[in-house]
């Protein structure tokens, strides 16, 4: 087995290198990648939505139907591991389930300390997490990086003290909704759009509601709003996966 | 001399990878990645990417590892090779 | 060798891949697999980021402060290209959450089977 | 209103699967919301081949932008058709799992559906997408949709769908990686302004890299002969109403996207890499017809021989679109399109095996024309569609595939077709002749009332595999001739 992979490892590389040779020379402002299309992006991305950061005004105004469906593959990664690992399981698979004692851990002792340390870091990194999302036109940062750090925030308590104590005041019920409410906020938004007679997804529409704002500050505007669902999607689902993957599905042991 | 520095993370980055994948026991090879995707989002802020670095700290090296480390929690460290 | 000196940077993308691509394949240790898995995909993720790379170019953030309406003259070269980035923001997100998915396989098969090595696994399977 | 039809078809699964999941877990709630979603798509999915029909190939400028700048969707005839034809197996495989769920999936059917709207969501959006990166993210919702539903069977379907992320993932990334090459070359991401571009450079070694690429990524999802490990356990220890949905479909929008980047990208350039590369390819993929075929025959599990049957039917398709004759592209798409129906009546059968005689093994069908004769029918149906006996679509489909490949001069690709069919026809026989010549053994030959209504259901379907037959040459000069611009 190991002689085929490192077979196959070479041949992948070799033919990676074979192609490489005629790529145009590393960081040459007028190679091919940097002139067709994204000057344009460059140049107008300001003028459109008011957005410094070139970046976040890409990924949520010119191309947001593949951030949208970014938000969907985190739901679904959410919705598959509970599916999978969430106890009871379907009639097919309890009875076959687990035979082998899994490593039960001994409950950890109470450690004053460290729980001190956790409530004192919670709200810095709540208050982080909402600057990120909100700043994500001026500065690097945006949906996905509040949404983790959110979840971060959470699983960190988590950590901190017992997964019950954190379940009790985040509950399933609670976050489960929360990571629907994200995706249904942007393909709502999306939804709106078509509805008031733009395309799917093109805030020009939204101005039918809003008739003072120019269009450049509505397409900001409409940037923030699908940046909020993003964040409320991610930053649940990574703490739903968290709390499944740690106690493998009953929400009870874990770290 | 910046790009001193450079080569210098980069074969730092393969030794991490290497490392990884080599080391006998999970947890470390878990936190060897850690450590792995922070020297990656160093490179992706030498680059320019911020918004690319940024993610990949808070995901890669944040949610990632502790993904990885409450898995092996279950399942036990030692491994065969 | 005109790749080596100012392409070098594909070349470490694709030591980097073959290193990913290897323990994908070659190791047993199904969690080691996942590890070759994330080191394949960091690989591709960093040879996106390269090619969007222009030589003394400033970060992809127009320097605009807040409600100064004023549109700077933005000249394409001074500017990294942001595509790519746009592009890894969603692919690292992807391949957590794929990370996520086999995870979780992986501890119903611990449950199931007691190891997580393949051969293992594929032993307990041929006997029952 | 009409041109938001191609938008409208994607999005309104995905809100109905993202709200499934907040469902509470009531059987009869749950089956009529699916049937009212899925009725809707089967609608949208008819009055978009009902635009194209009337416009031609329309394209949708998705959040306003002109494609250089947003994305774009771009509907053809064929999409159209294959957009509806999504739908329509969606519902028909709905309609027909609802039996397994009492057994299979108990009380995380919400969450079980919500993945499989998903599934509908990404495979509609795979087939209509005009961004080459969008597609790989419509790949990667679809695999991880199908991951989630394929561990749901427990047990065996553990290790599968481990196989299948390792896989899946790996394919992704070549997919990625082609898309990276032909990006630093063009600049661009959209597939027409990549077809222009292409057509004009002459093709450096990033360009033929990237086209080899991009076929590796996606031989893995088609699981065509020298990676196609991980689909028959996949299939097989999946749910039987996960395998309704991802059977029929899976592989088959994987053929679609290798058609489109052969004859949207590298359209312009195909005679120049004709010769060679359809050399290799058909080669390969006559090879893996037979692999296929032999593994289909070496199986005692009904459900595992019809997986492997699938791994077959991907080497025609594969072996088809390399053809360097233009009846060899139009066969392997007809193809796609009969074969997605027949593979729904196989795992339906199946399904209504399961139900009136209780067992999956070859050994425990006897009988099975005296406890439920129209699932023995339906049997008998797909097996002459799968064999390509004249009224059925899979005859029409093979003699295309046939003439194409007699015209184009790849001979071991026609034997391998003959071949398959002779190997389809003792897999059959074997299971019809278990089914009706065997002394029915003594247990008592109640006829269940369930296994009853699966039949009828499966012939019910089997019966469009004859329509379609039927209708083969309008079907082809209609939907698939003007897409075939070789």
């Amino acid at each position: 087995m190991k002689k085929f992979a490192i077979l196959v490892t070479v041949l992948v590389g070799a033919i990676l290198v074979w192609g490489a040779t005629d790529f145009p020379q590393w960081g040459d402002p007028n190679s091919p990648a940097s002139t067709h299309v994204s000057d344009r992006y460059i140049t107008e991305a300001y003028s459109a939505s008011h957005v410094p950061n070139l970046v976040s005004a890409i990924l949520a105004d010119y191309r947001n139907f593949d951030t949208m469906f970014e938000t969907t593959v985190v739901f679904t990664a959410g919705t598959a591991i509970f599916l999978i690992l969430r106890l009871p399981l379907g009639p097919l698979a309890r009875r076959r389930n687990s035979k082998h004692p899994q490593a039960e851990r001994h409950p950890l002792p109470r450690d004053p300390i460290l729980e001190m340390a956790c409530r004192i870091l919670f709200p810095p990194t709540h208050l982080f997490g909402l600057y990120v999302l909100t700043h994500g036109h001026y500065s690097p940062g945006g949906g996905f990086q509040a949404g983790v750090i959110l979840g971060a925030s959470f699983i960190l308590l988590a950590i901190g003290f017992d997964l019950r104590a954190i379940l009790a005041r985040f509950p399933e019920g609670l976050f489960k909704p929360l990571a629907a409410l994200g995706v249904l906020l942007y393909v709502g938004l999306g939804v709106l759009c078509l509805l008031l007679g733009g395309n799917f997804l093109d805030y020009e529409a939204l101005r039918v509601l809003a008739p003072g704002i120019s269009s450049a500050m509505i397409r900001s505007h409409g940037i923030l709003i699908v940046e909020c669902g993003v964040t409320l999607t991610v930053g649940s689902v990574i703490f739903g996966i968290y709390a499944n993957l740690v106690s493998r599905g009953n929400h009870e042991g874990g770290l | 001399m910046t790009w001193v520095l450079d080569l210098f993370l980069l074969f730092f980055i393969a030794g991490t990878a290497i490392a990884a994948l080599e080391s006998k026991c999970l947890l470390t090879s878990a936190i060897i990645l850690g450590a792995y995707s922070f020297m990656m989002c160093l490179v992706y802020a030498a680059l320019g990417a911020v918004d690319v670095a940024f993610t990949e700290a808070a995901v890669g090296a944040g949610a990632g590892t502790v993904f990885f480390l409450s898995t092996i929690l279950r399942i036990g460290r030692d491994t065969s090779q | 060798m005109s790749v080596i000196e100012h392409n070098f940077i594909y070349l470490f993308f694709v030591v980097l891949l073959m290193i990913g691509l290897y323990g994908a394949i070659a190791k047993v240790n199904l969690v080691k697999k996942l590890f070759g898995l994330t080191i394949f995909q960091t690989a591709i993720i960093l040879f996106y980021v390269s090619i969007g790379q222009k030589k003394g170019a400033a970060i992809p953030i127009l320097e605009v402060g807040h409600g100064h309406q004023a549109l700077p003259d933005v000249v394409a070269a001074h500017y990294i290209n942001p595509l790519p980035h746009v592009l890894m923001l969603t692919a690292i997100v992807v391949g957590v959450a794929t990370v996520g998915v086999a995870l979780a396989v992986i501890q119903r098969l611990y449950a199931e089977y007691g190891t997580v090595e393949e051969d293992e696994i594929l032993e307990k399977i041929v006997r029952s | 209103m009409t041109e938001q039809l191609i938008i409208l078809i994607i999005v309104w699964p995905l809100l109905a699967g993202v709200l499934t999941a907040l469902l509470p877990c009531r059987e009869n709630l749950l089956s009529a919301w699916g049937i009212f979603n899925l009725l809707a798509c089967n609608a949208m999915g008819l009055g978009l081949v009902r635009l194209v029909l009337a416009q031609g190939s329309t394209s949708y400028h998705i959040s306003g932008w002109a494609p250089p700048l947003g994305i774009e969707l771009k509907v053809t005839v064929f999409s159209a058709l294959l957009s509806w034809l999504i739908s329509a197996v969606a519902l028909f495989g709905f309609v027909g799992g609802r039996r397994t769920w009492a057994d299979q999936i108990g009380e995380r059917l919400p969450q079980f559906l919500s993945l499989f709207f998903l599934l509908v969501a990404a495979f509609e959006g795979l087939c209509l997408s005009n961004d080459a990166f969008n597609l790989y993210v419509m790949l990667e919702i679809s695999s991880l949709a199908t991951y989630g539903l394929i561990a749901f069977g427990g047990g065996r379907a553990y290790l599968a769908t481990f196989h299948y992320i390792v896989m899946g993932t790996i394919g992704a990334s070549f997919y990625l990686i082609g898309v990276g090459y032909l990006y630093i070359k063009t600049g661009t991401l959209n597939i027409t302004a990549l077809a222009h571009m292409i057509a004009e450079t002459e093709l450096t070694q990033a360009y033929l890299l990237a086209l080899c690429f991009l076929i590796t990524g996606i031989l893995l999802k088609m699981a065509v002969f020298p990676l196609h490990f991980w689909l028959p356990n996949a299939y097989t220890y999946a749910p039987a109403a996960t395998s309704l949905l991802v059977g029929p479909l899976s592989t088959k929008l994987a053929v679609f996207l290798l058609f489109r980047i052969m004859m949207d990208i590298f359209g312009g350039v195909l005679p120049s890499l004709h010769p060679t590369w359809s050399f290799v390819i058909v080669g390969l993929a006559s090879v893996g017809i037979l692999v296929g075929t032999s593994l289909a025959l070496a199986q005692y599990d009904l459900k595992k021989t019809f997986a492997c049957l699938i791994v077959a039917e991907a080497g025609y398709m594969l072996g088809g679109l390399w053809l360097t004759d233009p009846r060899g592209t139009v066969g392997a798409l007809f193809h796609l399109v009969n074969d997605a129906i027949a593979t729904l009546v196989l795992f339906l059968v199946v399904i209504a095996i399961q139900s009136s005689v209780g067992g999956k093994k070859l050994s425990d069908l006897k009988g099975l024309f005296q406890k439920s004769p129209l699932t023995a029918v339906a049997l008998i149906l797909v097996a002459f569609n799968l064999i390509g006996v004249p009224p059925t679509a899979g005859f029409f489909s093979k003699a295309t595939l046939m003439t194409g490949a007699i015209a184009s001069g790849r001979f071991e690709f026609v034997i391998a077709l003959l071949l398959a069919s002779l190997g389809n026809l003792v897999i059959f026989f074997r299971i019809i002749e278990q089914a009706y010549f065997q002394p029915q053994d003594n247990s008592e030959a109640g006829r269940s009332k369930d296994g009853q209504r699966a039949g009828a259901f499966a012939l019910a379907i089997g019966s469009l595999l004859v329509m379609l037959g039927l209708s083969a040459y309008p079907v082809m000069e209609t939907f698939i001739r003007p897409v075939v611009h070789l």
